[in-house]
């Protein structure tokens, strides 16, 4: 950085002077120097997300590495096959969501990025989706979601409700679940288990579950007293056939499920919305026979996958990441991985990284993804996986114990909640209503 | 390679509930059939066999169908031998290559070659018996009914109680003869409530009659929805004794709900304390705000759960459960030698200037917490030690869980400790007499500066020690501190500046108006803000708190 | 001429039980300069205290040109024409010497009138005036925290004379000054108190014999005698209780 | 020895020298010239020629040109637009805590209480044209929420919400500050009681049935349409000319808001202000009724604050609870402290200074930035007490200090 001489320049002028160079070179990004393909990443590398976005990032950029050594991003273009290197662009938005609108902003409009990937929370996606659709940019966005959104400028490869919570609680139901006929809906307070909350209740009522056996329940973010919900679950599983569907959020858990298994509560089952990279730090011994629902393990009995968790490991300890020895691969990081790849292909296919050819190429695009093919829905945006419900077992992986005939199509707005609504950037421009033809 | 960090705590675990030694006898045929009929992917043949094997009622298949519900039960097939049904969990390693440990799949005892060394095998050798879920249910059912007798009672009534939510009629024999055979009175009465829900499925209005009045008399929750159930369809004789029953037993839940309120309103106070206390000195009596406080106690907490991961790999399993014990000083040396580095390195240097140090302090926490991420990574929590799991019940549907008592008991001596230390101990004397007028103090001989640094390293120390008690309540993770740090500072300046009494008082008044208030708000965010809109309003009556210091010379 | 201006009735103030005031009558008349001395925990700062407001009497009241003070506010009370000097100076460190007076100037003192006042020749005149009054005439520039700390008495003296209180409190002037300031500062306070009535506390008997007529002796918290210098200084209660141990002070020193 | 100031709740900053005496300022005919056309230059800086720079050297659309070198981008006159908001935030918060003494650790919260303000009149100008294609705010369809709360109606009209912008804020600091200042809450007391009232009011804010938008806050800004004496004029918020035109605003605020403080710290009020902070018990005495005057600064600053955050909230896009944390509040004092506090020039040097930093560091050092903000913090309070602005006159007294201690030797 230069200083500059004022000499005896009035100090005022100075001060604004100095400020705006300061400003001006700290907005400034990379320069752009053409042959390798900018991709930007966009997660959390502090602040309290940092806990669960760092791990994408690094997945992100192992798919990364994992292309560039196999020569990069080849597609042929005016009769000329050439190979693109990619480089990715690492931000920090430092889990503050205005921060994520601006990096945004600066990774499209300054760095030039062909594609974003990134977001975990809800709010983060919310804050950086106008920046997206008004900019014409793509991002990937990996992580199981509350729905009830549909933008052609996101592909959504983490699960649509009808995904993750429904089935979660179909199962249950079941008689293999264990018949469960009361539903204590426990959440941290925001959107996303607000959002699964109203659509569960709404598929409860249409399966005939009376008022009565369903409780909702929310406490304030990082909640860590649940000495009087645990109570109350206690008084309304009596009886038994009671689940507990938790959609609390990170560090509520360990205090709830502590509390849970000190008061003697026995009688029912949890679904919790953890996964294995979460569980890796938890003392599992009294999570173990709960439940979760997912649409990838670590433990999906493959050798596609046991090669990605592998190969993640090796990734981790190579480039010294925190606790690599622990280090495991779950849903929202599989998601990641083959976002990377999704892309790639589509770009491959497209012949550009254009970004409304890429757009179009992605459509219905199929990608044998650790867990199995993956789809991209012909319409949506969202994306065909399975569904996985797994037992926690103690060693924090999960026993897999029941799994969807093939691929669920993903429905970003649920037939319970919003039977009259779809998401087609085919025929439609985006949201329309099903029976107004 | 993860399992040396997630399975010990476990395999402790099932050392402790697990009779260690079992009689090596050798199995009658007709099990040994049994149990080779577990290996098929057949659920129905599964759960024949399941069935089989607990009406054997021979004890010795227990480790059998505990490993079968884990997946630990494998087909062994040896490169020259014959095949037959082993338990394998742990590992070793053998010339390199990781290898196996079998047990025998009858009675779970290790395996040993005629030289007395322990066999293993390796993977490839080995085939898992799968099980569906189903299966796992009926090994649940036949696993309860064995443990009916076990020999720990806390076994013995979760197992009764779990008999009776599956409502597997069946079981009303099993139970009938645990009953009788029951020494303990509480586990008694868990299984006299369990036999008695079955009972209400009897065909015969009599038997009916005489469970709902003895559910009646045992207050039983359970027996709420199956009475419900049963008023739809009941004859009007039964009518007239359900209800009131339900009535009664409606009422005592009431009783239990408020017991329970007051419990952890006690207990949220207790914690309250604990964590304020360490405050109640550095901010109190020194003057120093300091924001990094509960950034101490997610030092505390770490040094927990280093000395937890110590004792996993250094300690034998026996003796795990000490480790807390030996995490309370640690965390305190730990906490305390931070602060003691804060207080040399940067709090000293701003002495009368509280706002100052709330700045710099904020500094330190930033750091704090960035650094705990960069080393420690992620959100971990502790196991907490097997005599702190659990509780005791104290009225049916009241369980006081241990952990909660073991801390409030904690801060009980917290607090006499540090009520001793300062008000009955030369050492308080001489803190006392620095905070109160430091250049009178410096000119009597005292080292003003040794006794800063100290009274500040006992703050922290004491900030550490309630991060280590946090841990048996929640997570080990970076930003710990910033959960707890608003409500310290708020039952400090609540219970009055200086005060010891105060802030023990504004804890336990604040503790218990909480849990109030989230009982009449029905919410949890509610009580909270509801908290906070109070603080204010009472702080704005009274400015320097419940216990305010006064005299001529005091200007708040 | 002989009206009261201030008077205390029973005046009791008590601190976590501590009796401070006990049952204090006490009065002071227009345009009176009156000594009130006392052993230390007399309670001679307590009644000041509780006459400006600092503190709520327990019992009694304080009348003030006969209005019941008890319930205003310290501001108040100074508005209603009651200065206070405090025993260690208490000025503005940070301003300077002129603004430390023009922020002590009798002038509305809300927000608004404070935002748009201007400074007018009046003020700067009245405030010259008392620069000199207070000798500090070339120091008006000057920060006030770099002064003497004689100079720092003279200026919240200063400072509540521009009050253009009726009635001066005010707590050991002479404490810490040297013989010829302590002086200066008796004459400066007997020019005053030709228009308004003071209260001062002091320990310098010398002092006190420079400037008083009536002298008010207090002990723990309540009027043992009050009369002229002479008779106090042969009242054998008050050498018994006060001179007598003072002289032992002096001698220490 | 003051007899006021026991060593636990006495509000002091150092000794600040600079502002010390304006009487002096004014008396140096020279320094008062300079001061003012330096002023002005920033000014001009400030409103007219960054915005220019941003219109002329811009690079041809569709072309690899990355325009001229003076050319400032979009993305940066943006975000130096954002920063000029804080900045107007940070003349208010160095009002009360600068210059009066008083922490207030709820300064983001008025802050947003105007970013909400602005965010809920964008909101319903969004109208139609959001996800669901409802004239309610996407967060409402979401939460069945089928009619337009009763609170959100004022909010469809533009010269309403800018009344409001300023009231919301100002109305709950008042109130607040009524209540606290008049039972003689101080000092630390009044930082942690703001700091429990952020937290609480944080709390709310996530919540879902605030029928705020939860913590994912408003987003999906589409238009700004002011009416002008009946007359409705549409600006679309994606246009690099509308955000421009944004940027001039926030800088006309900005100056304006600084000469209104300038006007106010030089005015007799603001000497009392500093009284205030220095020796509060005197100034009682002085016939001031202090809780009146904190009362006025701190509404002062609350306005300011509300203004910043209305200003914000276009430029940014979204306003979400997360904005108000206590964090969010403590970091906005150490941009007033790095500056100089008790100075205006530098709290908004500070803020422009911090923020930079921030957007600096999370590009280029991801990761490091909560290092380098907590070492900023540390140092700062113990090195540099008086800011970057004490910083010449700190040295220069060092500096004299020393060559005294040399010429005594």
């Amino acid at each position: 950085m230069k200083i500059y001489q004022v000499g005896a320049v009035r100090r005022t002028v100075a001060t604004a002077v100095i400020g705006t160079v300061v400003l001006c070179m700290a907005a400034r990004g990379m320069a752009d120097d053409g042959a390798p393909i900018k991709v930007g990443i966009l997660h959390s590398l502090s602040g309290t997300m940092a806990i669960s976005e760092v791990s994408l990032r690094d997945v992100d950029l192992m798919a990364i590495d994992e292309i560039n050594a196999k020569g990069g991003v080849c597609f042929t273009k005016e009769g000329k096959k050439t190979c693109h290197k990619i480089e990715p662009v690492v931000v920090d938005p430092a889990s503050n969501w205005d921060l994520f609108a601006e990096k945004a902003k600066q990774l499209l409009l300054q760095d030039k990025v062909a594609i974003v990937f990134g977001c975990w929370t809800s709010v983060s996606r919310k804050s950086v989706l106008p920046v997206f659709e008004g900019n014409n940019g793509l991002l990937f966005y990996p992580v199981q979601y509350e729905g009830e959104e549909c933008s052609d400028a996101v592909f959504y490869t983490g699960a649509a409700p009808n995904q993750q919570a429904i089935p979660a609680v179909e199962y249950l139901m079941s008689e293999e679940g264990g018949g469960v006929k009361k539903f204590y809906l426990l959440g941290t307070d925001y959107v996303y288990p607000r959002t699964t909350n109203k659509i569960l209740r709404a598929m409860l009522k249409a399966k005939g579950v009376p008022e009565e056996n369903i409780r909702e329940e929310y406490t304030p973010f990082h909640h860590q007293d649940y000495q009087q919900i645990v109570q109350k679950i206690k008084e309304f599983s009596a009886g038994g056939k009671t689940a507990v569907i938790s959609t609390i959020n990170g560090d509520s858990n360990v205090p709830f499920y502590k509390e849970f298994a000190n008061q003697g509560l026995t009688a029912s089952d949890v679904a919790f919305s953890v996964a294995e990279d979460e569980l890796r730090g938890m003392d599992t011994s009294a999570l173990v026979g709960h439940l979760a629902t997912w649409n990838y393990y670590e433990s999906v009995d493959t050798p596609a996958n046991k090669a990605f968790a592998a190969h993640f490991k090796e990734y981790a300890k190579k480039h010294n990441l925190p606790d690599a020895e622990h280090r495991v691969v779950d849903d929202p990081m599989e998601a990641s991985y083959f976002g990377v790849y999704l892309w790639k292909q589509a770009v491959e296919k497209a012949g550009t990284t254009d970004v409304d050819a890429v757009r179009k190429a992605l459509y219905g695009m199929e990608f044998a993804a650790p867990s199995g093919t993956v789809k991209i829905d012909e319409r949506n945006h969202h994306t065909w996986r399975p569904v996985l419900v797994g037992e926690i077992k103690k060693d924090g992986q999960f026993k897999i114990i029941h799994r969807s005939k093939g691929l669920v199509k993903p429905e970003p707005w649920s037939e319970y909640t919003s039977p009259d609504k779809g998401c087609d950037w085919v025929d439609h421009k985006g949201t329309y209503e099903k029976n107004a033809k | 390679m993860r399992s040396s960090r997630q399975l010990s705590p476990l395999a402790v675990f099932l050392l402790f509930v697990t009779p260690a030694v079992r009689a090596q006898t050798a199995p009658p045929p007709a099990v040994v059939q049994q149990i080779d009929a577990l290996a098929t992917d057949d659920g129905t043949a599964q759960r024949a066999a399941v069935a089989a094997l607990g009406e054997s009622g021979d004890r010795n298949v227990i480790p059998t169908l505990e490993a079968l519900r884990e997946e630990s039960l494998y087909v062994w097939t040896p490169p020259n031998g014959t095949r037959r049904m082993v338990i394998a969990r742990d590992k070793t390693t053998v010339d390199d290559h990781e290898q196996y440990l079998l047990q025998d799949a009858y009675g779970g005892a290790r395996l040993h070659q005629a030289d007395g060394s322990e066999i293993s095998a390796p993977a490839e050798e080995l085939q898992e018996v799968s099980v569906d879920r189903r299966v796992r249910t009926a090994i649940q059912v036949v696993l309860e009914r064995f443990k009916l007798l076990d020999s720990d009672p806390v076994v013995r009534r979760a197992a009764a109680k779990n008999l009776a939510d599956k409502g597997d009629i069946i079981a009303l024999e099993a139970l009938a003869k645990a009953q009788a055979a029951e020494p303990d009175p509480a586990a008694r009465t868990v299984i006299d409530e369990a036999y008695n829900l079955l009972k209400l499925s009897a065909p015969s209005d009599q038997d009916k009659l005489a469970a709902i009045s003895r559910l009646g008399v045992l207050r039983s929750a359970d027996a709420v929805p199956r009475l419900e159930e049963l008023r739809k369809t009941a004859s009007p004789q039964l009518q007239a004794v359900i209800l009131p029953t339900l009535d009664h037993i409606r009422w005592w839940q009431k009783v239990n709900r408020l017991l329970y309120a007051v419990f952890s309103g006690l207990s949220l106070g207790s914690i309250l304390v604990l964590m304020s206390l360490g405050l109640a000195i550095t901010f109190g009596v020194m003057g120093v705000i300091n924001m990094a406080h509960g950034e101490l106690m997610m030092i505390g907490a770490y040094a927990t759960f280093i000395t937890q991961n110590w004792f996993l790999a250094h300690v034998p399993a026996q003796a795990f459960g000490f480790y807390f014990l030996a995490a309370i000083p640690l965390s305190f040396v730990a906490a305390g030698a931070a602060g003691y580095v804060l207080e040399r390195g940067v709090i000293r240097f701003l002495y009368g200037r509280p706002l100052e140090t709330l700045l710099a302090t904020w500094g330190v926490s930033l750091i704090l917490i960035q650094a705990a991420r960069f080393w420690f990574g992620d959100l971990t929590a502790v196991a907490a030690p097997s005599w702190l799991s659990g509780g005791i019940e104290v009225i049916a549907g009241v369980q006081l869980p241990y952990n909660r008592l073991f801390i409030i008991a904690f801060t009980m001596l917290c607090v006499a400790g540090v009520y001793l230390l300062l008000l009955r101990s030369s050492a308080g004397l001489r803190i006392r007499a620095v905070m109160q007028n430091r250049a009178m103090s410096a000119s009597m001989g005292i080292a003003t500066n040794r006794v800063d640094a100290f009274t500040f390293a006992l703050g922290s120390g004491l900030a550490g020690m309630a991060g280590c008690a946090l841990t048996l309540i929640g997570n080990v993770e970076p930003d710990l501190g910033q959960n707890y740090i608003v409500d310290a500072f708020i039952v400090v300046v609540t219970g009055g500046v200086g005060k010891l009494v105060g802030t023990v008082a504004a804890a336990l008044g604040i503790g218990w108006l909480n849990t109030f208030l989230e009982l009449v708000t029905d919410s949890a965010v509610m009580g909270k803000v509801l908290i906070l809109v109070f603080v204010i309003l009472f702080l704005q009556r009274r400015p320097s708190g419940l216990f305010p210091p006064t005299g001529r010379a005091v200007e708040y | 001429m002989h009206e009261a201006i201030l008077q205390t009735e029973n005046l009791s103030v008590s601190f976590d039980g501590f009796r401070a005031l006990n049952r204090l009558d006490f009065s002071i008349e227009r345009g009176e300069l009156r000594v009130v001395i006392g052993p230390n925990g007399a309670g001679k700062t307590t009644l000041l205290d509780a006459i400006c407001g600092k503190v709520t009497p327990t019992e009694g009241r304080v009348l003030f040109k006969g209005q019941d003070l008890r319930g205003l506010r310290e501001y108040q009370i100074v508005h209603l024409g009651v200065g206070r000097k405090f025993q260690t100076p208490s000025i503005y460190r940070d301003h300077t010497v002129f603004e430390n007076l023009e922020l002590s100037f009798k002038a509305k003192k809300t927000v608004f009138s404070t935002l748009f006042a201007q400074r007018t020749p009046t003020l700067r005149e009245q405030i010259h005036r008392i620069l000199e009054l207070i000798g500090l005439q070339n120091k008006s520039g000057l920060r006030a925290g770099a002064l003497s700390h004689g100079e720092k008495q003279w200026l919240e003296i200063g400072m509540v004379i521009v009050l253009d209180p009726d009635l001066l409190l005010i707590d050991e002037p002479v404490a810490g000054m040297t013989d010829d300031e302590s002086e200066k500062t008796g004459e400066l306070l007997k020019s005053i108190a030709q228009d308004q009535a003071i209260l001062v506390i002091e320990h310098d008997m010398t002092f006190v014999r420079q400037i008083a007529k009536t002298v008010t002796v207090l002990h723990e918290g309540a009027l043992l005698f009050e009369g002229p210098v002479d008779e106090v200084q042969r009242h054998p209660r008050v050498i018994e209780i006060y001179l007598g141990r003072e002289k032992g002070a002096h001698a220490q020193h | 020895m003051e007899p006021q100031a026991p060593s636990d709740v006495s509000p002091q900053a150092p000794r600040v020298l600079a502002v010390a005496s304006p009487d002096h300022t004014l008396r140096d005919p020279y320094r008062r010239v300079s001061a003012g056309v330096g002023l002005i230059i920033a000014a001009l800086v400030l409103v007219v020629v960054l915005p220019l720079l941003n219109v002329i050297g811009r690079p041809l659309p569709g072309t690899e040109d990355v325009g001229a070198w003076y050319w400032i981008s979009d993305v940066e006159l943006n975000l130096l637009g954002r920063y000029l908001s804080y900045a107007l935030l940070a003349l208010g918060l160095d009002l009360i805590w600068g210059y009066t003494g008083i922490l207030s650790l709820c300064q983001a919260l008025f802050f947003c209480f105007g970013g909400y303000c602005m965010g809920m009149y964008l909101s319903l100008q969004t109208g139609a044209e959001g996800v669901y294609e409802s004239t309610l705010p996407d967060f409402m369809v979401w939460n069945r929420v089928t009619e337009l709360p009763l609170f959100w109606q004022p909010f469809h009209s533009f010269w309403f919400t800018m009344a409001l912008i300023v009231i919301v804020p100002s109305l709950f600091a008042f109130i607040f500050g009524f209540l606290t200042f008049r039972s003689r809450v101080r000092g630390v007391y009044f930082a942690v009681l703001t700091q429990a009232l952020a937290y609480s009011t944080w709390l709310l804010f996530n919540r879902n049935s605030m029928n705020l938008g939860g913590t994912n806050g408003l987003t999906n800004f589409k238009k700004i349409v002011p009416t002008f004496f009946g007359h409705a004029t549409t600006f679309r918020l994606s246009e690099p000319g509308v955000q421009r035109g944004l940027y001039v605003v926030t800088a006309l605020f900005l100056v304006a808001a600084y000469l209104l403080c300038r006007w106010i710290t030089r005015s007799r009020l603001g000497r009392v202000l500093t009284a205030i902070r220095d020796n509060e018990n005197r100034v009682r005495f002085s016939g001031y009724n202090p809780a009146n005057f904190k009362l006025f600064v701190f509404t002062l600053s609350a306005a300011l604050a509300g203004v910043a955050g209305a200003l914000y909230v276009p430029q940014t896009g979204i306003i979400t609870p997360g904005k108000m944390s206590v964090a969010a509040s403590i970091d906005m004092v150490i941009w007033i402290a790095v500056g100089g506090r008790g100075t205006l020039v530098g709290a908004v040097l500070g803020a422009l200074i911090v923020n930079a930093g921030y957007s600096y560091f999370t590009t280029h050092f991801a990761a490091y930035w909560p290092y380098f903000l907590g070492l900023l913090f540390v140092a700062v309070v113990m090195l540099i007490p008086r800011g970057l602005i004490g910083l010449p006159a700190q040295l220069r007294e060092r500096l004299a200090r020393s060559s005294r201690r040399g010429q005594t030797e």
